[in-house]
């Protein structure tokens, strides 16, 4: 369907990736752990290894959660866009198929947040 | 002697009915200077048909002298009561200062759409064909003016007082919770007449608001804010003559053209989960944020939307119209809507000019006995945690800035009907870009006009898109002009709480 | 079943007097009375009389003064000069 | 008591909102005006143009050929705000209401000589239609106007015109019943001295810059008009007996001494700020101004005979006078 108008009616989408000055969108989801409310978007360069995203973006978002710190990253289940995901830390994003606007939801098996509340 | 007239005609005392209909619907006439659809040129493309104007009835029939008479009325008697609230520090007598930050949303989120209203229902009051939808806009037109203007003078004197009320205007368009109510409203005013009365009228108005107004207006007697009751029940006097607009008009639609009935329904299930998801933040503080409770916001949707609306939808099955689309989603949600929008300001407060708190004992045991199926198994928990990491000194804060939904702009953060433990998220791909929704419901709004959504001003985007000012949290809030430290963070340890207890202090010393 | 009707009016002096009368001339209403409000339901149909109206109140009663006392609705409504009908199935 | 007074003194933080103390220059108590109107129209950026123009915002200046730094600056003189407006219009309303109930029961305007009354039934009835287009013409500019200022007056105004039609209505209905009206709307549509009026309403309501339509109504239209009809046809009523009329047109009197004033501070405001400003009023005034002495000759001269055009003349003069006095160029 479109939007009945009484003229062209026809605009550019306001968060096309050339907007973001170099960066792309990337949404961020940790299942079981309702302490983080929504999923969360960051800024991140295509470019940017997979070793980043692990090593620093998700420890800076999450770390103040006590299971942070009990999860052993390599059992952790990854979807991209809803599909299983298998990251590999040494490409990049862009290389492993991250798009603008992706979404990364996983879970950390046995981590099911705090008070069997999936908190 | 009994007096008689010969001379002139003199019409006997007319009903009311009659009455007005000499003194409005006569005004009209048909163009032959300028044609009929130059002088009214939005009422065909929305593909809505109208064989009839005259058989639109405005069932209150209000003259412009009757208009003029009650109106001043209510003014003189509602700016008497905001004048005495004034002069007798009313607000050192609501029972709370944390009820206070109910009237920050209330100014900076409700009040601009009230002149939205306005701008808007001029409008439609001005291009609709027939008069009495006309006026009926009209005189709405004018009531929104009053609306927003009563709640700016009413608040105005919070303001001198209390923190996050000082900028509302500047804020409304900046700020990023903000434009959950802001794009709802610019989606109805962007769309055709016929639409915005089915969103703003009939499903805004009379499906849902009573939700808004009348259990926080009594709520706000019930905490001592007796300016703001004044003015919500005087709008609401209002509000009932706009409801039954918003009720004749979809009636006039249906009965008009059979034809209308699909596009009134889409709209009416468009307009329902815009709506709703809406009124999360209304859920939010009705449960949280009014120190004494009225109603929960389960049992507000129980009595005003699945008793009240379930009456309206029954007797608009006859012409063929159902309740509208998700309806059940929203009553399967009403055990967590408030719950989960609460946590969600909580942990983003340092980014909203009021603050949040964590519910006392007293006010845990009402959410216990008024959400039995989820609160204690759900949301005390998170609530224990938070409080225990606040009295060390860790206040939970988020660090992440959260997804929007590209439609109702909330953060994504309900959960799905049948598993209140899993975030709803949904996805699709339009022309090569990627959108994300928190519902199945937002997700076909934007397929229905992916045009129109792809416009949306997201204040996430925008941040990262460098238009807010900078890319750290001062250096936005800065650009919503929010006085960090102040207006932000929790009620705990704000300037507002310090005022409200050196208040109580004197209080206390005046009485022994 | 039938559906409720509803009328919710402010807790005033003049809105006791509606209220009043409203139950006196619809056997079936039920008033729910909140901080500062009522809300009347009725099962299908309500009717304000203009004269039950005057009488509560002790002088004559003009139907659009119903305009300073009222919060909410929910019905079919038609008026004229000396009743004020709210109505499912209208 | 004295103790909470002293409290509220010293605890209190701010006197008014931060955007009204940045008009105001610093933060001092600000008038219920000032609070009701600067900067309620949202600014920032829109979510989604209009289905219904989408050539241009939803709150867009670029609608009229006019530009102000400041759209604030079309303050109302008269400081009207949604109380102070319906208030006011109680009270002139409780008055009007008085004369046409006394016409009314004394049957005055049966005291009015018989060929007058014909007379004014033909010049008064119609106009409720051109009130009516007034009206339309107000709304519209509500709707497309910039600025909370502007398009709050001119909220006031569609309402007053309404009223204004009203109040016509209900002296036709003292003047003849509904018949009468009938009749009066029978004038409009067919009669041929009320057809240059007519057209030129209805052109009046697809001008597409709504500042031209406020030049056009407000300025040329009503400024010729009311002070032929309520002036100058009322006067010459007198030597007819018709003071019962002038009691029940007191409101329309009263309402245009007040709105002139507002009328002329928003024309004055926008002349001042530029050339091209300047330029488009008088170019707008100059048209229309033309077109509602065209649309008036017919009427001035059925009411007052072959004096009318001399008076409608004399009105003209009067209009160019106070247009040129606002610092619109008038052509020479």
């Amino acid at each position: 369907m479109s939007v009945k108008a009484i003229g062209a009616y026809r605009f550019a989408p306001a968060d096309r990736v050339e907007n973001f000055h170099g960066n792309q969108l990337l949404t961020l989801l940790w299942d079981d752990h309702l302490m983080f409310a929504a999923p969360i978007v960051v800024p991140v360069p295509p470019s940017m290894p997979w070793s980043a995203v692990a090593g620093e973006v998700l420890p800076q978002l999450y770390a103040q959660h006590p299971d942070w710190a009990k999860v052993d990253m390599g059992e952790v289940e990854w979807t991209l866009d809803g599909e299983p995901f298998e990251p590999d830390a040494a490409r990049s994003l862009a290389e492993q198929g991250v798009h603008h606007k992706s979404v990364i939801r996983f879970r950390t098996p046995g981590l099911v947040g705090l008070a069997g509340a999936h908190f | 002697m009994t007096t008689t007239t010969t001379q002139s005609p003199r019409a006997k005392k007319l009903g009311i009915k009659e009455r007005y209909s000499y003194l409005t619907r006569g005004l009209d006439w048909e163009p032959s200077y300028q044609p009929r659809e130059k002088i009214f040129p939005y009422t065909d493309y929305e593909g809505i048909r109208i064989h009839d104007w005259d058989k639109f009835e405005d069932p209150f029939r209000l003259t412009m002298d009757a208009y003029w008479k009650f109106q001043a009325e209510k003014e003189r008697r509602l700016y008497a009561v905001i004048d005495s609230f004034a002069q007798n520090n009313g607000q050192m007598n609501v029972t709370d200062a944390r009820y206070i930050n109910a009237l920050k949303i209330f100014l900076t989120a409700v009040s601009p759409l009230e002149y939205a209203a306005h701008r808007s229902y001029a409008h439609v009051g001005r291009h609709f064909d027939g008069v009495g939808p006309r006026i009926a806009c009209q005189m709405q037109a004018i009531d929104e003016l009053r609306h927003a203007q009563t709640q700016i003078h009413t608040i105005s004197h919070f303001n001198k007082f209390f923190d996050g009320l000082h900028d509302p205007w500047h804020m409304f368009s900046r700020v990023w919770y903000l434009s959950v109510p802001k794009s709802f409203f610019e989606d109805a005013m962007s769309a055709g007449p016929f639409e915005f009365l089915t969103a703003i009228s009939f499903s805004f108005e009379y499906v849902l608001t009573s939700l808004l107004f009348v259990p926080f207006m009594s709520g706000a007697a019930y905490n001592g804010d007796m300016a703001t009751v004044t003015f919500g029940f005087s709008a609401q006097s209002d509000e009932s003559r706009h409801m039954t607009l918003g009720l004749e008009i979809i009636k006039f639609m249906l009965e008009q053209d059979e034809g209308n009935v699909p596009i009134v329904q889409k709209w009416i299930d468009k307009w329902f989960w815009r709506g709703y998801r809406l009124l999360s933040i209304v859920a939010m503080m009705m449960d949280y944020m009014l120190p004494k409770k009225i109603m929960s916001w389960k049992e507000a949707w129980e009595i005003y939307f699945e008793q009240g609306g379930g009456a309206l939808f029954t007797d608009l099955a006859r012409y063929g119209i159902r309740l509208p689309k998700y309806h059940e989603i929203a009553s399967a949600e009403k055990d967590h809507y408030s719950h989960q929008a609460w946590s969600t300001f909580y942990q983003y407060t340092h980014a909203a000019a009021f603050h949040t708190w964590l519910p006392d004992a007293g006010e845990e045991a009402w959410m216990r006995e008024k959400y039995p199926e989820s609160y204690d198994r759900l949301y005390a928990p998170r609530y224990a945690h938070w409080g225990a990491e606040a009295d060390e000194g860790k206040r939970f804060y988020n660090n992440g800035l959260p997804q929007l939904c590209q439609v109702c702009q909330v953060p994504a953060f309900f959960t799905e009907a049948n598993d209140p433990t899993r975030i709803s998220l949904r996805t699709c791909e339009h022309e090569g870009e990627h959108y994300h929704f928190c519902s199945d419901g937002c997700r076909d709004i934007f397929l229905d006009e992916p045009e129109k959504y792809v416009q949306a001003w997201l204040p996430v985007h925008q941040i990262y898109q460098g238009n807010c000012g900078g890319a750290t949290v001062p250096e936005v809030l800065d650009w919503y002009h929010l006085n960090g430290g102040a207006d932000n963070l929790d009620y705990k340890g704000s300037p507002d709480e310090a005022l409200w207890q050196s208040w109580q202090a004197s209080k206390a010393g005046t009485g022994t | 079943m039938t559906q409720n009707v509803s009328i919710t009016l402010q807790n005033t002096d003049e809105g006791r007097g509606i209220i009043a009368a409203i139950m006196a001339d619809n056997p079936d209403a039920v008033a729910n009375r909140y901080p500062a409000m009522t809300k009347i339901d009725c099962p299908g149909r309500l009717v304000m009389n203009r004269e039950t109206i005057s009488t509560e109140l002790g002088r004559d009663y003009d139907l659009q003064e119903l305009n300073l006392t009222l919060v909410c609705l929910s019905g079919n409504v038609d008026e004229d000069d000396d009743r004020l009908l709210i109505a499912w199935n209208a | 008591m004295a103790l909470d007074i002293k409290t509220n003194a010293l605890d209190q933080r701010r006197q008014t909102f931060a955007h009204i103390a940045r008009r105001l220059g610093e933060d001092r108590p600000a008038s219920r005006y000032e609070e009701a109107t600067f900067d309620l129209q949202p600014g920032g950026a829109h979510h989604y143009r209009p289905t219904w123009d989408p050539a241009h915002e939803l709150y867009d200046a670029s609608r009229t050929g006019i530009v102000l730094a400041d759209w604030y600056v079309l303050k109302d003189p008269r400081q009207f705000y949604y109380g102070t407006y319906t208030i006011a219009r109680a009270r002139m309303m409780e008055a009007a209401e008085k004369a046409l109930s006394f016409v009314e029961k004394r049957n005055g305007f049966a005291a009015i000589a018989p060929e007058w009354q014909d007379t004014i039934r033909f010049y008064l009835l119609p106009l409720r239609h051109v009130e009516w287009g007034a009206n339309m013409n107000a709304c519209s500019i509500t709707d497309l106007g910039f600025g909370a200022a502007i398009t709050q007056a001119t909220m006031f105004t569609a309402t007053d015109r309404l009223g204004i039609a009203q109040i016509i209505g209900r002296i036709g209905l003292i003047a003849g019943g509904g018949q009468a009206l009938d009749e009066g709307k029978r004038v409009w549509m067919d009669a041929p001295e009320w057809q240059p009026m007519r057209r030129l309403v209805e052109d009046s309501l697809v001008i597409s810059d709504w500042f031209e339509m406020f030049v056009a109504q407000f300025l040329a239209l009503d400024g010729l008009l009311y002070p032929l009809v309520y002036d100058l046809f009322d006067l010459a009523g007198q030597a007819h007996g018709a003071s019962s009329l002038s009691m029940m047109t007191e409101f329309m009197v009263d309402w245009r001494d007040e709105v002139t004033r507002w009328i002329d501070a928003v024309l004055r405001a926008t002349a001042r700020e530029s050339d091209a400003n300047r330029d488009h009023l008088g170019r707008w005034f100059a048209h229309w101004e033309q077109r509602a002495a065209e649309a008036l000759a017919p009427l001035a001269t059925r009411v007052l005979g072959e004096a009318g055009i001399d008076a409608l003349a004399g009105l003209r003069g009067e209009l160019a006078k106070r247009a040129a006095g606002l610092g619109i160029p008038v052509g020479q």
